[in-house]
């Protein structure tokens, strides 16, 4: 099948989404001429003009407000914010308004819309351009989160979350971008809620989110080299959380490892690691849940401390190993 | 602008309408049968019903927390907003948005907030899909003087400058943000100067007491935004009587500054418009007003009657299917 | 002692700092003639004129980044948010600028500012009036979280986040405003980071917060006539957290009920029980670690929808007796 | 205004080591030698230059993401500064902050920032507490045109002008907010004309390419500032000769126009003013310049050689003890 990058099937998915659908648009900033800071709407201003690729000045909360409102009546706005940093001038309409409207007004409405941003460290950007936040939005009932890891289901997922009757936040780690995979022409659905298991295994179980997918692969396959055979799960979706498939994995390996890039504390391991404390997988946990994440520090510039602050490949062999062969 | 005899014995009565609900609705609050705040726009009819007095049934409002007046004037059922104001299941929210969040979808209203400034955003997005739907709606988004000091006001005026809207911008400025006078707020005399300058055709203040010179000063604008003119900003200056919500002690104004604005009343003000001009006789008049707190009484009962939302069935309707 | 509110502990901390230290001001929306929306500041004005009650507008992001630049030049500005739902507006400057600039300027400056606000449904003020966002703000590394739960705490817990060199988020359940306690008149500290054992036990640990705390030692009241011993931990400080005090407890009594008001899925129980899986404590389990938080939905008006969308004390009882008791 | 020639020559020096400071940092990231991103401010010199040479010592200033020009202005130290660029241990934050987050606290520099209008709000609370410790010390606020079409800016100009602080708010209107044209925000003309209604006296447009120009107004707001007369709001028109950071490709403008803004060359106009008025010879001029490349070619070697932060200190300064 044919091969193309991360980016280029979220432009196919927005694309063919906006062929098949008048009511979807796209609004942000610099996503017309200049194409999006990562060029993932270039050329799309010139297949669909200014009457559907919103160019707008630096306004998060006011194009995240006007992506809101113009859900409400009926359309299905796709509003990007440049880095999820931003996000945090937009969280009041995504919040307390895209969230909570159709609960509010008693079912009245909805807010089909989905806000994409790019999230994540190992550019460089620093501080204020490398943040990870999906679980301030998994913590708001309303709103969906999806964040995809592969070029195959990015498209899909997107699509899904398009054609969704809700807020979805889809999240794009940058790094994830370039990376190259098969993936159909024709247009596709991922259903939103559905885990995915990248690799099965029975020795131990890592959930991991966005790029931290990866690079867990990438530490199974080192593994395995030394006969250590684990099972890669990714939830694909945050909220709704595919728990079913949480506990059944690791009900098979009796441990797991929950890896991710952002901060540790207060992060959405501590969702996983809730969620598989109270299940009935509880009795089968043979070894502590372990968290793998994010330093509990702001993502510096230094290249070498940047690497740091969030988990890599051997960081993942390290603890997976000495995970799966703790005996207790 | 002469107004017919319909026109106004409808707007006489919705002026009565919206006093008399927020009458009760302080009434049936001391009397401990609803819990919460709520916000009166007791002083200021004449700002709602004036301005929403020009729209097209098609067409839509989006609105504040202080947004019974707004309702009413958007021709909503007495008896579903007074059941929403009680947390009933028949309410236009089924009880869970209450006096802050009351919207009616079908009619065009879409919906009151609870966070200041929280609507102008929203209403840049749906003047954007109004002007993609291509179907000549037209959008009023009201605000109160203190939302004009929020961020998401100067975004959004730039934004909807920008994509060319069909949305009237409406500061009701009652002169207070809760304690935070409106004078005190250095710009505050100069929203509407400052929507000139973001490129607002048409941009100006109005006494907002005069339900004739707000239709008059919306009417142009809704015109205007109808045409593809874009959207317009207008002030109407105005007064609540009551205190911010319930947790007010009126510390920061004066008795004699309230009584001097009750003095210019906005409904008495239209009724004697209407008498002058031969639209209402006196008789006539207080007949319409008796209507209006009669259809007030009987949206009470009916609202009391009402059944309560079922607590099993909290967690419907977070998600669209 | 002397018993006091909840709410004039506040102020009386706020008042004995600001004589103590011409620094320390306030600035927020409505604190001065009107004393609050709570009344938290009411007669602060008087005593300390406009010079250091700042009375803005509405502009949350904007008053919130005046106390971050403030301090940056070493005042220590107490801002107040009037209802936490609104730091979603804010939350730029707290979590870009406040968290951020210290570690970001390799250490050339600090912002020791406050940011208090009242959290928490139970007034019937509906969805846009009620949430519960403290998780957010425990996911970002330089902020410190603080959640009082007795007129006691709260005055201590007070006066040393207005001395602490950091910024603070200083969550206050409006539920607990009115609640009286014994409080001493002098001015003392409660150092930050320290849980407190509100009530010894030996069957059962509950971690609560925040309005929780009052919550389950009621239900702890009920349950110790049945036999079954409760030990309720106050965690106090959300970030950093009293780790050791919690394991130490989770050790001694093998099971945990974690319990807090805002949304369960997202939230800090699931860092609660993320770090209790992790830890040594796990060994010393004898049941899954159930977390009873708020249901996944917007905070509704109605009266008992609004009860039930969040934990009462029968629930408690409930899910702490089924606890107690089970055996596995 | 007639400048000391001892003030022609630190200017001159100034705007050279600015000038030769982005020029070697693009050829070290094309080298390979850095990560990340930058922000050029070629062809903007004169703004931040002019700007803060109306400052004493014991002033402050803030900036922004494009903040190179700032930084050396305000007397930063070439050499932490070059070692900031490269992610050293010894640079200025430690290598924690790069280019976009430079900040030299003890000389007054309170620091660059990667959130458009993330400085703004920030620069009302330093001039509330530069007010309060009445030491007589005046503020200047740095942002691009960009950042005044955000929230923070409307929230933060209205408190300034409510707490009437001491500073003086520089838009940087280089054209362009990325993409994103001056002249397609319909307001952009118009920055200082907002700055008038919310009531800043003095506020105004400069030729920001015109150091004289831009010393006179800002000077100015300035004195009226540290006079207690409040903030000013002023706009130094000029433009951005590179792209907006390295992922730019250019798309939204002519080469033309680039050329065009070439011509206008704010070195090169000073340089000319000052051997037209007699201050440098051509002579003095050119070794002015030398000297500014050299002192940048000596910071570059020295930043080369300096060390990396240790991985094991990752976690060290988040707290403030
Ligand atoms: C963002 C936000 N900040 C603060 C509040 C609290 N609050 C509710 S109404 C109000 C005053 C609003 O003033 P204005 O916009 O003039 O409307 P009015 O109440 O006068 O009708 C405030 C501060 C809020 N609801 N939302
Ligand atoms: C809040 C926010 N939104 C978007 C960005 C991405 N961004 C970085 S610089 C920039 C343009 C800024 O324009 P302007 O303020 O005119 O400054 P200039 O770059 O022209 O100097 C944008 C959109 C950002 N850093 N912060
Ligand atoms: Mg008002
Ligand atoms: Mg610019």
């Amino acid at each position: 099948m044919r091969e193309i990058t991360f980016l280029e099937a979220i432009r196919e998915a927005m694309t063919q989404e906006m062929e098949r659908d008048s009511r979807v648009f796209l609004i942000g900033e610099d996503i017309g001429e200049y194409g999006g800071a990562f060029q993932v709407s270039y050329g799309m201003l010139e297949k669909f003009g200014h009457e559907r690729i919103l160019d707008t000045p630096i306004t998060e909360l006011g194009l995240t407000g006007a992506a809101v409102g113009a859900a409400l009546i009926g359309m299905r706005p796709i509003a990007e914010i440049m880095f999820m940093d931003f996000t945090t001038l937009a969280s009041e309409q995504l919040v307390n308004q895209a969230a909570k409207l159709r609960f509010m007004f008693g079912g009245q409405s909805s807010v089909p819309m989905v806000l994409r941003t790019p999230a994540g460290s190992g550019t460089g950007a620093a501080e204020h351009h490398s943040q990870s936040f999906e679980n301030w939005f998994v913590h708001v009932p309303g709103l969906k989160v999806v964040m995809p890891t592969t070029p195959y289901d990015v498209k899909g997922l997107l699509i899904s979350s398009i054609r969704d009757n809700n807020p979805v936040v889809f999240i794009e780690h940058k790094l994830l971008y370039k990376t190259k995979g098969e993936v159909p022409e024709e247009m596709y659905e991922i259903p939103l809620g559905k885990a995915d298991i990248k690799r099965e295994g029975k020795d131990l179980t890592i959930i991991a989110t966005g790029i931290m997918v990866q690079k867990s692969l990438a530490a199974a396959e080192e593994l395995i080299k030394e006969g250590i055979d684990i099972e890669v799960l990714d939830p694909r979706t945050l909220r709704p959380l595919d728990t079913e498939s949480i506990v059944k994995s690791v009900k098979k390996t009796g441990k797991v490892l929950i890896v991710h890039e952002a901060v540790k504390t207060g992060g959405f391991g501590g969702e996983l690691a809730g969620v598989i404390a109270e299940s009935e997988a509880f009795g089968y946990l043979e070894a502590p849940i372990i968290r793998l994440a994010g330093r509990e520090v702001p993502i510096p510039y230094n290249r070498d401390l940047e690497k740091a602050a969030v988990p890599q490949i051997e960081d993942i062999v390290e603890k997976a190993r000495e995970l799966a062969t703790l005996k207790v | 602008m002469k107004l017919s005899k319909e026109n106004a014995e409808h707007y006489m009565l919705q002026m009565y309408q919206v006093r008399a609900f927020e009458e009760q609705a302080e009434k049936s609050y001391m009397a401990g049968k609803i819990h919460g705040t709520m916000h009166l726009s007791i002083g200021q009819e004449a700002s709602a019903i004036g301005s929403i007095s020009t729209l097209e049934p098609t067409d839509f409002i989006i609105g504040h927390h202080r947004g019974h007046g707004l309702c009413i004037a958007k021709g909503a059922d007495l008896n579903l907003m007074m059941a929403e104001f009680y947390g009933k299941e028949n309410g236009y929210c089924r009880g869970r948005g209450g006096s802050m969040h009351i919207a009616d979808v079908a009619g065009g209203n879409l919906g009151a907030n609870g966070v200041v400034g929280g609507g102008i955003p929203m209403a840049v997005g749906i003047g954007i899909g109004l002007k993609m739907k291509a179907e000549n709606q037209v959008l009023l988004a009201f605000f109160g003087d203190g939302a004009a000091s929020t961020g998401a006001f100067h975004e959004s005026m730039i934004l909807a400058v920008l994509f060319q809207v069909p949305v009237v911008f409406i500061c009701e400025n009652n002169q207070y943000a809760m304690s935070f006078s409106a004078n005190d707020w250095t710009t505050s005399k100069k929203i509407a100067a400052h929507g000139e300058i973001y490129g607002m055709a048409g941009s100006c203040s109005t006494d907002g007491n005069d339900l004739i010179e707000v239709k008059a000063a919306v009417g142009a604008a809704v015109k205007r935004a109808r045409e593809g003119g874009g959207p317009s900003l207008i002030v109407n200056d105005t007064y609540r009587w009551r205190g911010h919500s319930k947790s007010d002690r009126n510390r920061y104004r004066t008795t004699e500054e309230i009584e001097e604005w009750k003095k210019k009343d906005p409904i008495l003000k239209f009724r004697a418009y209407c008498v002058k001009e031969k639209l209402l006789t006196e008789k006539e008049a207080d007949q319409i007003k008796e209507k209006g707190y009669s259809d007030i009484e009987a949206a009470r009962v009916f609202a009391e009657a009402s059944p309560d939302p079922k607590v099993e069935t909290l967690e419907e309707g977070v998600y669209a299917p």
